[in-house]
């Protein structure tokens, strides 16, 4: 009997938790900690079903106590075991980035490579719930900004299930983020388990006229306006660069060779996020093949507003993104 | 400890004001009016009141994710505290800030908190200034359980403890942080014990008896006051709601929360005003009818008023 | 008899300690806490003879808790006095980032305008000393994108004088970034206090040929740069923002406009830092006046390593500036 | 408590080797031959060299800022802890390290660090990989007075307390961090009644006392060992010398330093073991010696060894 590939519909939130349950099958040095991921499955569902599969050793239920947390995943990860734990919001990195990023980060250079740290930081972040300032946020820039962190950024369940694989078997701290509008979002997802490389962008959508770089939530968003745009006559080829670090510069920079024209999308604040390492690259790489100037599409230097009025302007939206790529168009 | 019929009466009408909030907040974020998270109070009034009771306007509170109890106990105005869960501009932050933020800094309430164990090292400082300006003022900080275990609050008592700051340090122990009962996430039974680490007095009360509370407030914001450094207060109590509403509670049992529930603090509260005829029936629904009133004003303000202008959004972000 | 204008050399440590004087004579509500402020006069001496001539009251040691240094500041703030806090490191703001970007840069916007935080967190960056990783970084870039902050980057010991003033007068949070290879370095400084606006970049040099924007430490090494440059006939614009936040766009965008090259030049890790931002502005706003590729000019994706020639080669150094502008020169 | 005579003589040499290879390090470092912080630990000897002479080789220890005499306790080779101050490619980290940053996983040494308080949770997730792997192994985390106010030696405390982790926290009380007497940090005498706040047992011992920390490690590594949870030891010590080589030592007066140098651990543990005969004047000589030889050796293997190649900072980035 020949071998069917099983395409199955799942949500994010689903196919990450497949994830999980075929790592953790695969490798009892895997566990997984955390926040309410235990007994509560996690706030968004992620970890759900894992406690009664794999037991209290494996799956465990944290005090709130992020220093801690990562902390503690260091120690585990620097002398075998390859914890995968959780930061229920990325906002709440400022009471245990130290752990992260001077030491988990750090640890294998200070040590002149004689330490392995193979921890993932499962995390979520992003806009959309009105959830306010303090559980809104998105922050890989700053992620990104640290040299021995590798940082992923998932947009759909297939990139979810396969980056998750792949942030799981990989030797350093990874920080992986999920968007929480991302989790109910659905797509198709292989069953057996496979691993997406790091540094590897997915052209979600080839086109000639534009290129737009588009993370997580609002590679969905670049995709529709894309539609839209077609129904103009402008082909926008869409760029998922999946892994902020490692970043898939020559993909990029390709495509801006092609189509002379580049519009960044992010849902953090536009200064001093992402996008500005993406514009910058393709200014020093590229710059000879720009025939308009650059343009980022992100969201406002405020604070995450409550309201939902507000805080609907302050995502970037479609018609954002159909405004900026007519902008470079018309260049 | 003798307290007079005004104070009680004060108190018990504080509790039924946040219950009753509380209660209207659950109905309109399940019609879908109130956006976001909120985390509700119902079950723990008697730590907000019991302790507030103590503090005059220009005293401080820091609060937290659960914070609608304590700033209607520190004399918030439900009306614009309403206005803000729905998002509106008339709201105590304009709309900006929602459940979690929710701050009257002229009431010196210093703001709800979304960050567990972001409130004790303001309260710190707030105290610190208090001392500074000459003033006596005191701060009442309040935290969870589960705030108990973050290192912020280690840090900030630590330093109220050897700057001997006015602070009162209240933690809420519902028992549980999120899912996590508190018999999982820390190896003591009492909070209050760990109030010697700082050397400072720690006691542990009956959460649900607003006269417990109030007793044990009364000594520590005296001691503040007096500029005797601070104290630690545990109340014992628990929310008779999940960890936020649509919480499906799996993480306890049904029996639990009615064991619970048998020793609500207003329940229990008036029937001892009752008895002590500090209250009688009538009175009792007078009070329910007038925090209902207030409440429904507080609504219909709410449903009355506008929703930001989008231009808004770039306000406020620096002064 | 006329007024003489008193300009004396100081150094940058000097200059520093001078404006926190004289405006702590001039407002009571200031008053400084940190580790080792007091008795010591701080670990690189900025705050020497403060305690002294302010009190224990005004000038106070602090545990070594920074989340307890920085919230107390905030709530101090928010009640009415000035804090002028020191982070003794700029490194160890992963143990209390939370209380500067969720509490301090968040308050007032979450409580719909209605706290004022005039709070200054003085804090020393950079390497040069072999203190290897986790007292070494730069990491301006994190705070630049955090709205609700105001960054300092000051260089000589006029600016760090001046900056520090207006600092202290902001009714905002001010992150206030000194670098620990700067505090030695004399300037002309006048007695009388100043105030430098923030969010105007100052020129440091006229040039026509090349723009160079460098921040700190670098703004030296450009000049020295330019200054070799000059020999070969390339004519460098040296342009040091001084605050980070404001960013002065402006003044940026129209030297490009005039030399249409720009070089970027900082101590931060190249990727995602501050010159990240600051391209990204160009390929928005002067795309078109560029006639060569962006060239940053920045310490490599590592930590900082401990060992004198390999901090050597990780700090940028004069001869990267040097071949940098050739390079865009050339192109 | 009866010792082995090989022990006492072990826990001797150790002491007498981590003076003299700090004592050299503060010459090669006044001379400019070694770059950057470094923190020496004479006047601790007795602190690291009691709890360590319990740990086996496969055990575990975090350390400090401090960490020299952590090293050399724990078995690590003299030779490349010069070499790696040196900034030589020889050394432990291959230079890219340092003083803070020294490490030797295969030893169970996670590493010096250059963060105060930033060792108790890495011993937390050191602890429970031990318990999670089912074998018997222990951490010891080395932090001071200072860090014991940080939060996170708060969160690690409490983690390793309610999963019962084989931790024991050695808190070496050398009564300031940096400028900043004890006093003026913390409002409690002793570090030690901190155990409570986590139902951990708590002693406080004189650390210039060998034998006085090998008793109450000895305890607190066996409970850890038999999986009976973490403990607390706090270790009342002095440096001998400025917090960091170069500090000019404003916060201190030289008759207090005079007081405690009569106490020199090394001193009084030699008159001890001559006392009891362990020792003799000739084998205090050839230890004196011996270690000496070590040390001598340690710079040669230093000063000999080439510096790295500038394409080295772009390795051990990744793995
Ligand atoms: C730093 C941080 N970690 C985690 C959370 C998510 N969270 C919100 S409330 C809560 C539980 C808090 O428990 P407790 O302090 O006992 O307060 P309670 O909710 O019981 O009133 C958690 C984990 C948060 N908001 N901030
Ligand atoms: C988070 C952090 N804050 C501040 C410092 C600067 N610092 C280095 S050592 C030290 C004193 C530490 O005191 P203690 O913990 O008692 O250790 P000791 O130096 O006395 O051995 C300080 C403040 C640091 N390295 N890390
Ligand atoms: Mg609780
Ligand atoms: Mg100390």
């Amino acid at each position: 009997m020949a071998t069917e590939v099983q395409v199955r519909t799942l949500t994010c939130a689903q196919a990450l938790n497949e994830a999980l349950k075929q790592e953790m099958r695969r490798d009892p040095a895997i566990y997984v900690a955390g926040e309410d991921v235990a007994r509560y499955g996690g706030i968004f569902g992620v970890t759900a079903g894992l406690l009664e599969e794999f037991g209290e050793e494996r799956v465990r239920d944290t005090p709130i106590t992020e220093s801690a947390i990562i902390g503690s995943a260091v120690g585990a990860a620097a002398t075998g075991l390859r914890p995968v734990v959780e930061l229920m919001f990325v906002d709440f990195i400022g009471v245990a980035l130290d752990q992260l990023f001077n030491q988990a980060a750090k640890m294998r250079y200070m040590f002149g490579g004689k330490a392995r740290l193979p921890l993932v930081l499962r995390t979520q972040c992003g806009g959309g719930m009105s959830a306010a300032a303090q559980h809104s946020q998105c922050l890989e820039a700053w992620f990104m900004h640290v040299p021995g962190l590798k940082v992923a950024v998932p947009s759909t369940p297939y990139d979810a299930k396969g980056l998750l694989v792949t942030a799981i078997r990989d030797d350093n701290p990874v920080v992986f983020i999920e968007h929480k509008m991302l989790y109910g979002v659905e797509g198709n997802v292989p069953e057996e388990p496979y691993a997406i490389p790091f540094g590897q962008a997915d052209i979600k959508r080839e086109g000639a006229d534009v290129t737009v770089v588009a993370t997580m939530l609002m590679v969905h968003k670049a995709l529709a306006a894309a539609e839209q745009l077609s129904a103009d006559g402008i082909s926008v080829e869409v760029i998922d660069p999946r892994t902020l670090t490692p970043l898939d510069e020559d993909t990029i920079v390709e495509s801006v060779r092609k189509t002379h024209r580049l519009v960044i999308v992010h849902e953090e604040v536009k200064r001093a996020g992402s996008g500005a390492e993406i514009a910058a690259v393709v200014a020093e790489r590229a710059l000879d093949y720009l025939d308009a100037p650059v343009q980022r599409v992100a969201a406002p230097f405020t604070p995450v507003p409550f309201s939902p009025p507000l805080e609907q302007r302050f995502i970037p939206d479609v018609p954002d993104i159909v405004k900026a790529v007519k902008a470079v168009v018309a260049a | 400890m003798a307290v007079d019929r005004e104070k009680l009466l004060g108190m018990y009408t504080t509790m039924v004001t946040i219950r009753q909030f509380e209660g209207r907040v659950a109905e309109l974020f399940a019609t879908g009016k109130i956006p976001g998270f909120v985390h509700l109070y119902i079950g723990e009034e008697a730590v907000a009141t019991g302790v507030c009771a103590h503090l005059r306007r220009d005293d401080f509170i820091t609060s937290t994710h659960r914070g609608h109890g304590h700033l209607i106990a520190k004399g918030g105005d439900p009306r614009l505290m309403m206005a803000e869960l729905f998002g509106k501009r008339t709201g105590y932050c304009k709309g900006k800030g929602g459940s979690m933020h929710i701050a009257d800094v002229e009431l010196g309430i210093l703001g709800a908190n979304g960050i567990v164990g972001g409130g004790p090292p303001i309260a710190a400082g707030a105290a610190l200034s208090a001392r500074y300006r000459g003033t006596d003022q005191v701060v009442a900080c309040f935290f969870g359980d589960g705030a108990a275990n973050q290192g912020t609050f280690h840090e900030a008592a630590n330093l109220a403890a050897i700057w001997k700051l006015p602070v009162v340090f209240v933690c809420e122990n519902n028992h549980y942080g999120i899912s996590l009962h508190q018999g999982k996430h820390m190896a003591v039974a009492d909070v209050a014990d760990r109030a010697r680490a700082y050397d400072m007095p720690g006691v542990a009360v009956d959460g649900m008896d607003v006269m417990a509370v109030y007793e044990a407030a009364g000594e520590a914001v005296k001691r503040a006051r007096a500029g005797d450094g601070p104290s630690l207060i545990e109340c014992k109590t628990y929310r008779f709601r999940g960890h936020f509403e649509g919480d499906p509670e799996v993480y306890r049992s049904r029996d639990e929360v009615a064991e619970w529930q048998k020793r609500d603090p207003i329940a229990t509260f008036r029937a001892r005003l009752l008895e002590m005829q500090v209250l009688t029936e009538d009175k009792v629904r007078a009070i329910d009818e007038a925090a209902r009133a207030r409440i429904d004003e507080a609504v219909s303000f709410a449903e009355g008023s506008p929703l930001p202008e989008f231009e808004e959004l770039f306000e406020d972000v620096y002064a």
